[in-house]
């Protein structure tokens, strides 16, 4: 069974169509989805909940039909939205515990599982306190709480490391990558970083103005680019040079180099160059392909 | 221009955001870097004349920034809250800006901030049907509606997607060198690392590093430091390493080397040289992910 | 036997309840809102206070009665006298059930989950016409429970005291969703506040105007129109017509049915409001 | 005074909901003074009553409270002030400004209605109507003042806002009436006093004390807004 399945989807507001037949399918696991701002995204996941009727074409999830089923998705579903949700003037505990109800769980059940999840997603004693005074990841991690606490077949995750620092980041993703793999709950996670989508995702799906651009494994996302990051603190031009002397595509990316691997030999070359060079060699990745390098594909720059 | 700090603290309380900041912000763009709630924005706050230091000065080439509003002829502020009218349209929000600014040709000046980024299609919508990353852009104009010399971004690229970030960060780039002061703050390194040439950290409320990017990113990265490593052949590549006194640990998983190198910088001019002699081809080589936290609690801790 | 345990996560295979269970917890909730529980100490400090006050009078009455053998206050005109207190309760606590959920957009985690806006805004609407019916039937039943206690001499006034709680029902579900729709129309708590009570304001200072001019234009049948602008006497007039008290108001009420109508259009124009400002904001 | 600052206060005021509570209130004296006229009491006594009670007693200092705050406290909650601070323009001259537009709103939703409700009931007779249609412009600009000081200096400005004005101004200037003397209410009354010649209307404060008392209300409230908004912190919520 798929996850979730869309077929033609359109929807059409006055002024602007946010998404344009968008045909897509996904399965169990971690899916990313990308897409420039806009309507497109947060269009699809009111779609999905079933809180918006598309304008034409359709969808289903969980193999329930969005415009007849809307209910019964909501209750299998858990989200996350991008925006600030959060009353401040109540705890982590009360809001979760509530909002568990709100799925239908019963009341003890409910305090149960909002005591298990806070804790999974690692919210201590903080969570007593009123959400007022909670920094960026913590009101973070209780969004992320309310959207598993009725033990949800599918979240659907929108933004969730906005806002968030480096190590809050990590934590988070490390976080996804649990629910998807640990928990065995499906997820759809939008972000703006494709660099961090493939830290956690088995699967990616690329919109741009409501039309889908892509949609792969994420391993195939990665073959796609055949080229590698270089990184080698200095003598970073001299690197370059050596390797363009060699016959190798190379090109400047901030402060690495991108070498394009023409075949086993390519990364023994720069092993070579670096050696030769008395270079450090930092980094030596598979093309850690960004969400812009596709929608340059796209826009044919 | 030049903005200087001179000392200068701010405290709520007992909580103290901002601890004895001394920095010079000259031309060029600035990156203020440093983990969430590293006080940032209050530095932010103090310079753009929005709060008082509890201690120590604030000066925008010589002349105190706080209760001066003649400052804002040539600042020009990204704030980080919305602090955009949803009732205007984005052609109204900027063309208001132009004209608090006393310009003398307020519609000519808006309708070129506008084009700057690259918001005249939308601008005659009201600012409250906007995406975060569109209401963000409007700021940028209504910011350099009057070609400030100086410019104070807070977290700028938030909410911006993929394209729109690109497009921030080269105009930020070319003001740069066109010789404006910019400063703008961010907890993502990869993001500051694109843009700017100088960076000062802030961490915990102190002024933990300073200066060029490059040089602050070798002294950040001169730790004990983790690499993960791919090769033709893992156990005779981790049996090589061994032997050198820069690899501290090494261990084989499954998903290859992991090596605990000493000196970063000694194994890491070491690693290209062993594989090459024992014929071993790379195919991966990862410093793990810098965490800016530890990083710079590192860096705080060694310097005092 | 030693054993470590799995804590890692559990899946939920238990029941998950039907609408009737939400929509209840719903109601719960808010109403715990309504009177600050689960919320800061200072949260309670306005509704507990209010509801005190409102108590006092009872308590009065009772002593009256113990001490001096004779009846105490009407439960009839109880709503009337005390009708500032409660305007005050509906006016600080109604934006405090609506206006959170639509200034920290907490609304999006109600609808991502299966409650409809229907079934929210007839929680809130509950949960405000609970408050404010407790607010006016616990005066009335302490003081009820004292008459019975102290046995004065008569029949007790079972009759005027069931009407009293009956008509306190309309009156609470009218206010309630006069209350919340116009609370609703802004995120901003203080603006909601000031609506309310400038929307009371309007309706109480408009009437000893209109009633005491059109009497002295010897217009007598006209002034007791005046009464019906304030929703107190308006409501206290349906209590005259149904139960047949006597009339908390100079010179009574327009006789019939009239008011009870308008009472029902009130309530209804109430709900449609509130109904159409949350599929507004539910579109958002 | 700044156009664009005064530009953008009005676009605020009377572009959004709040301009239905600013004509709600006039719009319902409005309808009492005609009510009172079709139903023939369009007497000096009527008029009284709907003046002192509902024109000045109800209906100003809750446009006052709307006004007053409305220009100033949204933006400085939701931090939209900042568009206004980061330019080249005083912070006085900001707070003047919103006061100006505060006080002109209430000149038009407050004075004028007043003026016309009451001429609708007795025309010019005894110079009631513009008494109190000045009475109502000199309070309207003090309540202006004071309420935008309110906002300024609190973020819970209406409540506290409404706590003055009707339990001060309503409730301890009925029961006290050395209340009365510090009331804005009182003082408009006074001044209305002045200007009619109706054996209706008597006023509690003396026209000396109650000019003076409303120029320096009104003009240390507009300064010291000034003075607070130099120093005054966006960074509240951290």
């Amino acid at each position: 069974m798929h996850i979730l399945d869309t077929e033609g989807l359109t929807k059409r507001f006055p002024t602007v169509t946010a998404l344009d037949g968008l045909t897509v399918t996904t399965g169990p696991g971690v899916t990313g989805l990308v897409g420039a701002n806009g309507a497109g995204k947060s269009t699809l996941i009111k779609i999905l909940l079933g809180l918006l009727p598309p304008t034409a074409g359709g969808a289903r999830v969980l193999g329930l039909d969005v415009t007849t089923r809307g209910a019964d998705i909501r209750r299998l579903v858990g989200y996350m939205p991008e925006h600030e949700c959060l009353p401040p003037d109540v705890s982590a505990t009360e809001l979760v515990v509530h909002l568990a109800r709100m799925s239908g769980l019963p009341r003890t059940a409910a305090r149960e599982r909002a005591a298990d999840v806070l804790r999974h997603v690692g919210l201590a004693e903080e969570r007593y306190r009123p959400i007022g005074g909670y920094s960026t990841g913590m009101k973070q991690r209780v969004k992320l709480a309310q959207a598993l606490v009725h033990d949800p077949k599918l979240i659907l995750l929108d933004e969730p490391t906005n806002g968030l620092d480096p190590r809050g980041r990590d934590e988070m993703l490390a976080l996804i990558r649990r629910i998807g793999a640990e928990f065995g709950i499906s997820v759809l996670v939008t972000s703006h970083l494709l660099g961090e989508l493939e830290r956690v995702c088995d699967h990616v799906i690329v919109i741009d103005a409501g039309r889908l651009l892509r949609s792969s494994a994420i391993g195939e996302f990665t073959q796609t680019t055949r080229s590698v990051t270089v990184e080698v603190d200095e003598g970073t031009q001299a690197l370059a040079d050596r390797l363009v002397e060699l016959g190798h595509g190379v090109a400047p990316h901030g402060r690495m180099l991108l070498v394009e691997v023409s075949g086993p030999d390519t990364l023994d070359a720069i092993r070579d160059a670096t050696a030769d060079l008395g270079l450090c060699l930092i980094r030596l990745e598979r093309g850690r392909q960004r969400i812009e390098d596709v929608f340059r594909e796209a826009a044919g720059v | 221009m030049k903005i200087e700090l001179a000392q200068v603290s701010r405290w709520y309380g007992n909580v103290v955001a901002v601890n004895d900041v001394t920095m010079t912000i000259g031309p060029g763009v600035t990156g203020l870097l440093g983990p969430n709630g590293a006080g940032k924005s209050t530095l932010l706050h103090m310079m753009a004349g929005f709060l008082a230091p509890s201690n120590g000065t604030v000066t925008l080439d010589g002349t105190r920034v706080w209760k001066n509003h003649q400052v804002y002829r040539h600042i020009g502020l990204v704030p980080e809250r919305e602090g955009v009218y949803g009732f205007l349209t984005g052609w109204q929000f900027v063309l208001s800006a132009a004209r608090l600014h006393g310009l003398p040709d307020p519609v000519e000046a808006a309708r070129k901030a506008l084009a700057t980024v690259e918001m005249e299609e939308p601008k005659d919508r009201r600012v409250e049907t906007y995406s975060k990353g569109m209401r963000q852009r409007v700021k940028v104009a209504a910011a350099l509606v009057h070609d400030p010399p100086v410019l104070l971004l807070d977290e700028p690229f938030n909410g911006m997607d993929p394209r729109q970030r690109l497009h921030l960060m080269d105009l930020i780039r070319s003001m740069g060198a066109a010789g404006k002061t910019i400063l703008f703050s961010s907890h993502i390194l990869e993001e500051v690392e694109r843009v700017a040439q100088h960076i000062e950290v802030l961490v915990a409320g102190r002024h933990a590093a300073s200066g060029d990017f490059r040089e602050i990113r070798r002294l950040m990265t001169d730790r004990p430091h983790l690499f993960r490593i791919r090769s033709s052949d893992d156990r005779r590549l981790a049996a090589a390493l061994m032997l050198d006194d820069s690899a501290g640990g090494v261990s084989l998983g499954p998903d290859g080397l992991e090596v605990r190198a000493v000196e970063f910088r000694g194994f890491a001019r070491l690693l290209p040289r062993v594989a090459r002699t024992e014929g071993i081809s790379l195919h991966e080589v990862s410093p793990a992910d810098e965490d800016l936290e530890s990083v710079f609690s590192y860096l705080i801790n060694r310097s005092s | 036997m030693s054993e470590i345990y799995d804590i890692g996560y559990r899946h939920y295979d238990g029941p998950r309840l039907g609408r009737g269970h939400t929509t209840r917890a719903l109601t719960v909730h808010s109403l715990r809102g309504v009177f600050g529980l689960g919320r800061p100490a200072r949260s309670k400090l306005v509704p507990f206070s209010l509801a005190a006050i409102m108590v006092l009078p009872a308590i009065v009455s009772i002593a009256i009665m113990a001490l001096m053998r004779r009846a105490g206050m009407s439960y009839s005109g109880y709503a009337v006298i005390m009708q500032a207190v409660v305007a005050i309760f509906l006016a600080a606590q109604a934006p405090t059930v609506v206006a959170p959920d639509l200034r920290f957009r907490v609304l999006p985690l109600y609808l991502s989950r299966p409650v409809t806006i229907t079934e929210y805004v007839g929680a809130k609407v509950v949960a405000m016409t609970v408050a404010l019916y407790a607010l006016l039937a616990v005066p009335l039943t302490v003081m009820f429970a004292g008459e019975l206690l102290i046995d004065l001499p008569g029949p007790p006034r079972t009759k005027e005291y069931v009407g009293a709680m009956l008509t306190g029902l309309l009156l609470a579900v009218l206010l309630a969703a006069f209350g919340l729709a116009i609370a609703s129309l802004t995120p901003r708590r203080g603006l909601g506040v000031a609506s309310v009570i400038a929307l009371y304001l309007l309706a109480s200072a408009s009437v000893p105007i209109m009633y005491s001019t059109l009497l002295s234009a010897g217009n007598d049948a006209a002034a007791r129109w005046a009464w019906l602008l304030n929703p107190f006497w308006l409501v206290d007039a349906v209590q005259v017509w149904v139960f047949g008290t006597t009339p908390n108001s100079e010179g009574g009420y327009p006789g019939g049915p009239v008011s009870f109508v308008i009472v029902v259009l009130l309530i209804a124009a109430a709900v449609a409001a509130l109904a159409l400002r949350y599929r507004k904001a539910a579109s958002r | 005074m700044n156009t664009v600052v005064a530009g953008i206060t009005y676009r605020a005021l009377l572009g959004r909901r709040r301009i239905v509570l600013l004509l709600l209130l006039p719009m319902a004296l409005l309808g009492l003074a005609l009510l009172l006229r079709l139903m023939g009491s369009d007497d000096q006594r009527s008029t009284m009553l709907l003046m002192q009670n509902f024109a000045i007693g109800t209906m100003l200092p809750l446009l006052g409270l709307i006004a007053g705050t409305g220009v100033i406290a949204p933006e400085i909650d939701d931090g939209t002030i900042i568009h206004l601070m980061s330019k080249p323009i005083s912070r006085p001259v900001i707070a003047q400004t919103k006061f100006l537009v505060a006080a002109s709103l209430l000149a038009v939703f407050a004075a004028v209605p007043t003026y016309v409700a009451a001429w609708l009931l007795v025309g010019n007779e005894d110079a009631i109507a513009p008494g109190f249609a000045v009475g109502a412009l000199v309070a309207g600009i003090a309540y202006a003042a004071v309420f935008l000081l309110l906002g300024v200096v609190t973020r819970h400005a209406v409540t506290i806002g409404i706590v003055y004005a009707l339990v001060w101004e309503g409730l301890v200037g009925g029961f006290v009436p050395g209340a009365r003397k510090f009331s804005v209410q009182q003082w408009a009354q006074s001044i209305a006093d002045q200007i009619s010649t109706s054996p209706f209307l008597k006023a509690d404060v003396t026209l000396g004390f109650a000019v003076p008392a409303l120029v320096i209300v009104t003009v240390v409230a507009v300064l010291w807004a000034g003075q607070r908004l130099r120093v005054l912190s966006l960074t509240g919520d951290e």
